[in-house]
């Protein structure tokens, strides 16, 4: 991996330790990310392979009750908050100012402090597996199984406060990307003409700037239930463990959100390049995307159906969730309108992104059904929900981030993927995908709970739990070939030019991998598509001024200094104030020498 | 931006943006949107344990309404002298602006004082954090939001010492400023909430 | 939503004098005084709500459009923090809707089953 | 459609033909797992009033995502095959249409107001208060067992419940701990049983058998949350007056003399303080299952291990190892101590 992160950016002249510690190159950040959300995926890749096994067989013997809860949680808080959105993130990073057409984003160490907060919040969570124990509340935490009475091990606290220090890391980051695309756009390029990627980010952004602060009042009230006494969520001295629920799913939903959208842009990206035509209904799919954002806002009591809301609430909420298959319907169809008519290219990328439609499909659908309340009676914590969840999570999120690889690892690291290596990617992970998940639906309507760490034999579950495990190892296969077609690809020259794939977006018409200022002149934007318009209209880039004379921020190890800090404070609020106050001198230090580091 | 009428900025290429909007004040603005769902979130859970009190002391035998309101006039006074310190900087009228700024530092302080004196107090009566359900809601919403008037403090604060130095608080002077009067607005704003929720309207 | 123009050109620009200022600031003065003797005025207490609701709505209006000039700032930052303003409020309200009818059905308030086995209600 | 490229048709038959088998075998998967045969907790299989009215809108709501399944994937298919590169192909170059736009926004309107109508119409006669016939069940989770009282009969019994055919249940839902989740498939779909709430179900059993209906928690509630099973007997009203007869009473005195000498050895073994025995002074205990009628169950430790002599042994010997995390100690006891307890409890009925 060392290499992939030396080769997405090797044309920098400055390549030790020190150059990437203090970096605020956009790209640079991006690969990181990147390479980092990839082993975090790996690793709660392992956790659910390892869940798996445990439920191979009746009375599996694997993992123990505990381990097992630990495991669970771990996979998916792993794979939500250091995977899926960091990886996200890598390609926000990476891509935002290319396509707007700026050299970095709007605030470079902002960017830094932000990705140095999220390996710290990472490396923060898994470090409870050595310290009494990761968390083992399940990814929603519901109070008060996690409060103190009931979750005497440390490893909610470090779940509430990873969380913290994970969402600081967003929050940071999306309020730097909001800013970047609505006001770092090169001339002419309108908003009407943002790449669709752009517009899901900018989606994104705000989804998470939105709910963050909710879910960090949430945290910070179990956090002083569990270290200080107070009783917001528990019973038994006047709280009350639904407002947690509501607390947590006014974030968890735009949150799903949050990480569904950036594969629906890559894919509105991947999709008219290789169909080497427009895409269908450019802003129909923008505002279908708006909508999806506004419309998340108002579902999240749809995960709350079973705990006694009362009918009308249920269907306001049934309402407004059915609601939101429209627009999400009319992405689907475009994108398929996309395909109609091409002359599509079907390389690993292009694979991808078809895959990602028809699996989206499936997850999307029993998300509909789950919308019925009186069917959700039959659905909510049963394998049919952990079927939807995966569908829509790795059908969707992970095959449009796979998507992206294929597309942009070229733009990244100058050299191809190995196309017959993406297909047997491709395949492996198409079909251990569907082994594993389809048979969830079954066992959901045998009526398997999840969460269990075993089950009886004679329940009827064996069958499918088995081929569930075996499809879950082809999995592991098929991401096991993409790690090896990385390494493959990096030990070759550089071999992809500047434009592989005949691109629309602006990324395309620069080096492979692009220099540090990205554009020696910033590009005038004529059309949605520009390249396309200067290769349809003859416009030549513009030659480069003799004496050009970029000049780009220079590097600080402020960002680093003020997330020490915040680290600090967390395990400070783990382990003793002392430290926290610590943390606070240290932060208030490098934020005051941030402030005054000259920047130009 | 209304500095720019006074004085035209130096960097104007640098800081060229496409919507005109500086990028700092953007994030400003966008940052304190997202600050009203943090405090949303805080008063909606105020709001939901009134009346789930199982002991007492209750709001209406506890809260001292006219200690509060006078704390909460500081704090608007603190508000206009802040405004006043933007208008300084706007203006070139550094010795007003750093007059100014200390005047609000020291009404959030004062501000800050009236809070500590009310928990105290509380603390006094019987309402520790842990009592019951409002004690747990009341200090933990309003002591998130004493915890923005200190972060205030610091903010304003770090500004006054910088425009001390020799190289003042540079070309951006103005937007400096003002950035740092948003951002203690938007406290004083919340007070002006949280003042009528759990102050004014009886319970 | 294409180019933004640069400038703010209604006609209208932030108050210019200290003066203006001061007198804003008198202005939220009085408000908070009135809004103290409502509290005090022993009114029903929907009007009383109502009356508080508007007056502060009013103060935070002010402090928004005047002290951080937001009337007179680019149109966009207006619907930037709107955003949050409006979200944020219909949080409240939907948070407090959804637990209103709620009260009937806690168990008594009492710990309905603090202990094992305790539990409150259905004793035979 | 795209009739301009060559082998269309057989791209267009041959994709249909490959989604209409897949989607054959995916319908014989869920039509398995939907039979009660070998799956005893299928939620295709409803045997109350109210699980049949919503096994209504679940299969129409089936049959609409079938559709839209069966829809998309051809399309994906066909458009994938019909239009891949070939070389000398041309992209035809469009941006949309508005007409179809509008189509396709309002096919997705129809699928969800078909989902809607029925799903509201049928909330309205679930969501009623129960009928006032109704029996009424406080069903109490604990970490990780059922506690279930019938409130106008006097009975307590844990992690098997007994009904009526044909008359109407509502169970009052309550935590003693955390949050548990209420859900017997065939009988209705789940309720959580949340702390400091009280939350309420109601159905009418339809169909009388010697098989036990299987429940299981539904929500995660900690270390034995797999192992929080329960069953329910749906008996005729005579079987059912019966059992409650019965069940409402004392406890069967022990006769022989290992059994008498169980009982001694349930108060010195410091039983009684957590368990209650009706008729055996002294054993009023809260904690643990009311065990008054310990032998008349056919599980042990909610539906962990059968209620055989040998497993009340292995249970009593080491309770943790038989159900992590489970509340109820090891307390040490000699075997001579539990050959007593064993006999004493086996003759509970
Ligand atoms: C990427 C993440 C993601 C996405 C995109 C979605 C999308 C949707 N989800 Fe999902 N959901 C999760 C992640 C996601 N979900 C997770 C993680 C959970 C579980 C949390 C937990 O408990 O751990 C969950 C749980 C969950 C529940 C709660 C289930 C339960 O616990 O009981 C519900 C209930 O309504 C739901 C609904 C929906 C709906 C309606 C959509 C819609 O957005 C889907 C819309 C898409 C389509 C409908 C397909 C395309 C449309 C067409 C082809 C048009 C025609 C079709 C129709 C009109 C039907 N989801
Ligand atoms: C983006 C999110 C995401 C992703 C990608 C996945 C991916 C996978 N998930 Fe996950 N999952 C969730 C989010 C996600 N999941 C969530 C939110 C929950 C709910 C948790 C809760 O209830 O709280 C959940 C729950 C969940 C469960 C239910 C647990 C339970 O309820 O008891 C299961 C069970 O099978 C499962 C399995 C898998 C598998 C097999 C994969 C596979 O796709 C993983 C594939 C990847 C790999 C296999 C990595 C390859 C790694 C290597 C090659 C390294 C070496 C590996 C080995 C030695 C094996 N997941
Ligand atoms: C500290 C409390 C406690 C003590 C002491 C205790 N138990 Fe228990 N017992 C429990 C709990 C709690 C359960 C429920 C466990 C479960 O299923 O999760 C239980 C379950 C049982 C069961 C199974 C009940 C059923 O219906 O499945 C039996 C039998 C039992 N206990 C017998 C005994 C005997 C005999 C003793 C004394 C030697 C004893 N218990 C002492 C708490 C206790
Ligand atoms: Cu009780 Cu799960
Ligand atoms: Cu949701």
């Amino acid at each position: 991996m060392a290499t992939a992160l030396g080769a997405m950016t090797h044309t920098q002249e400055d390549t030790g330790l020190w150059s990437w510690l203090t970096t605020v190159d956009h790209k640079r950040i991006g690969a990181v990310y990147t390479v980092a959300g990839f082993l975090f995926f790996l690793l709660g890749g392992f956790e659910a392979v390892m869940v798996r096994t445990q439920l191979a067989v009746p009375n599996g013997t694997v993992l123990d009750a505990d381990r097992y809860n630990q495991f669970f949680t771990m996979h998916a808080l792993t794979m939500i908050f250091l995977g899926v959105m960091p990886m996200g993130a890598g390609f926000f990073n990476y891509f935002i100012p290319l396509h707007v057409g700026a050299r970095d984003v709007a605030f470079p160490r902002l960017n830094a402090l932000s990705l140095w907060i999220f390996l710290s919040g990472g490396i923060l969570l898994n470090s409870s597996f050595f310290l009494g124990g990761a968390p083992n509340g399940g990814w929603f935490g519901y109070a008060p199984l996690s409060s103190i009475e009931y979750a005497k091990s440390s490893g909610m606290t470090f779940y509430v406060v990873g969380l913290l220090v994970l969402g600081l890391s967003s929050l940071m980051a999306s309020l730097n990307f909001a800013v970047t695309i609505i006001n770092m756009r090169a001339p002419g390029m309108s908003m009407m003409r943002l790449p669709v990627f752009i517009w899901m980010v900018l989606v994104v952004a705000f989804l998470l700037i939105l709910s963050l602060p909710v879910l960090t009042v949430g945290l910070l009230q179990l956090y002083f239930d569990r270290v200080w006494g107070t009783s917001f969520f528990s019973p038994s001295t006047g709280g009350d463990p639904i407002l947690w629920q509501h607390i947590f799913w006014i974030f968890g939903h735009p949150e799903v959100y949050v990480l569904i959208l950036p594969s629906m842009g890559i894919v509105s990206e991947v999709l008219p390049v290789m169909s080497k035509k427009p895409l269908f209904g450019y802003s129909a799919i923008v505002f279908a995307g708006a909508a999806i954002g506004v419309l998340g806002f108002g579902v999240w009591a749809h995960h709350m159906f079973t705990t006694g809301l009362g009918p009308v609430p249920q269907v306001v909420f049934s309402a407004s969730t059915m609601a939101i298959g429209v627009p999400t319907g009319i992405k689907i169809f475009n994108w398929l309108g996309t395909m109609y008519g091409g002359n599509i290219r079907f390389v690993t990328a292009t694979y991808f992104s078809v895959g990602f439609i028809a699996l989206f499909t499936i997850g999307g659908i029993s998300g509909v059904m789950h919308a019925s309340p009186p069917v959700d009676g039959h659905h909510q914590d049963s394998y049919f929900v952990v079927a939807h969840i995966h569908y829509v999570l790795f059908g969707g999120a992970i095959m449009g981030i796979f998507s992206g690889f294929y597309y942009w690892f070229p733009k990244m690291s100058g050299r191809l993927l190995d196309e017959a290596l993406g297909k047997l990617n491709f395949w492996t992970m198409f079909v251990g995908m569907n082994l594993t998940f389809f048979p969830m639906h079954f066992l959901g309507l045998a009526g398997m709970p999840r969460r269990i760490y075993t089950y009886d034999a004679g329940m009827g579950w064996d069958t499918w739990n088995m081929v569930a495990t075996i499809g879950s190892y082809i999995l592991a296969i098929g991401v096991l070939v993409f790690v090896v077609n990385v390494i493959k690809t990096m030990r070759k020259e550089p071999d992809a030019g500047n434009d592989p794939w005949g691109g629309a977006t602006l990324e395309w018409a620069i080096p492979s991998p692009p220099p540090a200022h990205n554009f020696d002149v910033v590009p005038e934007v004529r059309d949605r598509d520009p390249l396309w318009y200067n290769r349809d209209h003859g416009i030549a880039p513009t030659p480069v001024p003799e004496h050009n004379h970029i000049h780009m921020p220079p590097p600080s190890y402020f960002p680093l200094i003020v997330a020490l800090g915040v680290l600090l404070i967390a395990v400070g609020a783990l382990s003793t104030l002392a430290i926290v106050g610590l943390g606070a001198v240290v932060s208030v230090y490098g934020i005051w020498g941030w402030a005054l580091e000259p920047t130009d | 931006m209304a500095a720019a009428t006074h004085e035209p900025p130096p960097h104007v290429t640098e800081h060229h943006t496409t919507t005109g909007i500086d990028n700092r004040k953007m994030m400003m603005w966008i940052f304190l949107a997202s600050e009203c769902l943090f405090f949303g979130a805080l008063i909606s859970t105020y709001l939901i344990f009134q009346g789930e009190s199982l002991v007492g002391p209750l709001p209406h035998e506890i809260l001292n309404i006219p200690v509060t309101s006078a704390s909460t006039f500081v704090l608007l006074m603190s508000s206009l002298t802040m405004v006043l310190a933007v208008y300084g900087a706007q203006h070139g009228r550094l010795g007003m602006m750093k007059l100014m700024l200390l005047a609000t530092i020291l009404l959030g302080l004062v501000f800050l004082g009236f809070q500590a004196y009310e928990f105290t107090s509380f603390v006094h009566e019987g309402l520790g954090l842990t009592t019951n359900q409002f004690g747990s809601s009341f200090y933990v919403l309003t002591g998130f939001h004493g915890t923005h008037v200190a972060v205030g403090v610091l903010y304003l604060t770090s500004m006054l010492l910088a425009s001390q130095r020799r190289t003042g608080l540079g070309a951006d002077r103005a937007l400096h400023i003002d950035l740092a009067g948003l951002y203690w607005h938007f406290v004083d704003i919340v007070w002006i909430v949280i003042f009528t929720i759990i102050y004014l309207i009886p319970h | 939503m294409t180019h933004m123009p640069q400038a703010e050109s209604h006609g209208e620009h932030p108050p210019t004098t200290i003066r203006e200022y001061v007198l804003i600031g008198i202005v939220l003065t009085v408000v908070t005084a009135v809004e103290l003797w409502v509290s005090y005025s022993g009114m029903s207490f929907g009007l009383l709500v109502g009356v508080l609701m508007v007056l502060s709505a009013f103060k935070f209006a002010v402090v928004v459009a005047m002290f951080m000039h937001l009337r007179f700032e680019n149109g966009l930052l207006w619907r930037l923090f709107s955003f949050g303003l409006i979200l944020g409020t219909a949080i409240i309200l939907a948070l407090t809707a959804l637990f209103w009818n709620d009260r009937t059905d806690i168990v008594g308030g009492v710990p309905a089953n603090a202990a094992p086995g305790a539990a409150a209600p259905a004793k035979h | 459609m795209g009739g301009s490229r060559p082998g269309s048709m057989i791209a267009i038959i041959g994709s249909l033909a490959l989604v209409g088998v897949v989607s054959f075998l995916l319908w014989m998967g869920f039509a398995d797992s939907g039979d009660f045969a070998g799956h005893p907790m299928t939620t295709w299989v409803p045997k109350s009033d109210n699980a049949s009215l919503v096994h209504g809108v679940y299969q129409l709501i089936f049959i609409l995502a079938g559709a839209v399944f069966v829809g998309i994937m051809a399309l994906t298919l066909i458009f994938s095959l019909l239009y891949r590169e070939r070389p000398g192909g041309e992209a035809r170059q469009f941006h949309g249409n508005s007409r179809l736009e509008v189509v396709w926004t309002l096919i997705p309107v129809l699928i969800v107001v078909a989902m809607a109508v029925p799903t509201f119409s049928t909330m309205s006669v679930t969501s009623k208060p129960a009928p006032d016939n109704a029996l009424k069940v406080v069903a109490i989770g604990h970490q990780w067992w059922w506690e279930f009282q019938y409130p106008e009969l006097g009975i307590t019994t844990a992690n098997e419940l007994y009904l009526p055919v044909n008359r109407p249940v509502s169970v009052a839902l309550q935590s003693s701990d955390v949050i548990h989740s209420f859900w017997v498939p065939q009988l209705s779909g789940k309720i959580d049983n949340v702390p400091g709430h009280e939350n309420h179900l109601w159905f009418t059993p339809t169909e009388a058998r010697a098989e036990p209906y299987l429940g299981q928690c539904a929500e995660f509630c900690g270390l034995s949350h797999a192992n929080m099973r329960f069953r329910v007997f749906v008996a005729s009203t005579g079987d059912f007056e019966a059992w409650a007869k019965s069940a409402a009473g004392d406890r069967t005195a022990p006769t022989a003399d290992l059994a008498k000498a169980g009982e001694q050895q349930f108060v010195a073994s410091g039983c009684v303080a957590c368990h209650t025995v009706k008729g055996q002074a002294g054993a009023a205990g809260k904690i643990g299952p009311d065990l008054s009628h310990f032998a008349a169950r056919t599980t042990l430790a909610s539906g962990t291990l059968d209620r055989t002599p040998a497993n009340i042994r292995k249970w009593l010997s080491n309770p943790q190892a038989v159900k992590p995390g489970v509340l109820m100690p090891n307390l040490n006891l000699s075997p001579e101590a539990l050959d007593k307890l064993v006999a004493y409890l086996d003759g509970l009925k």
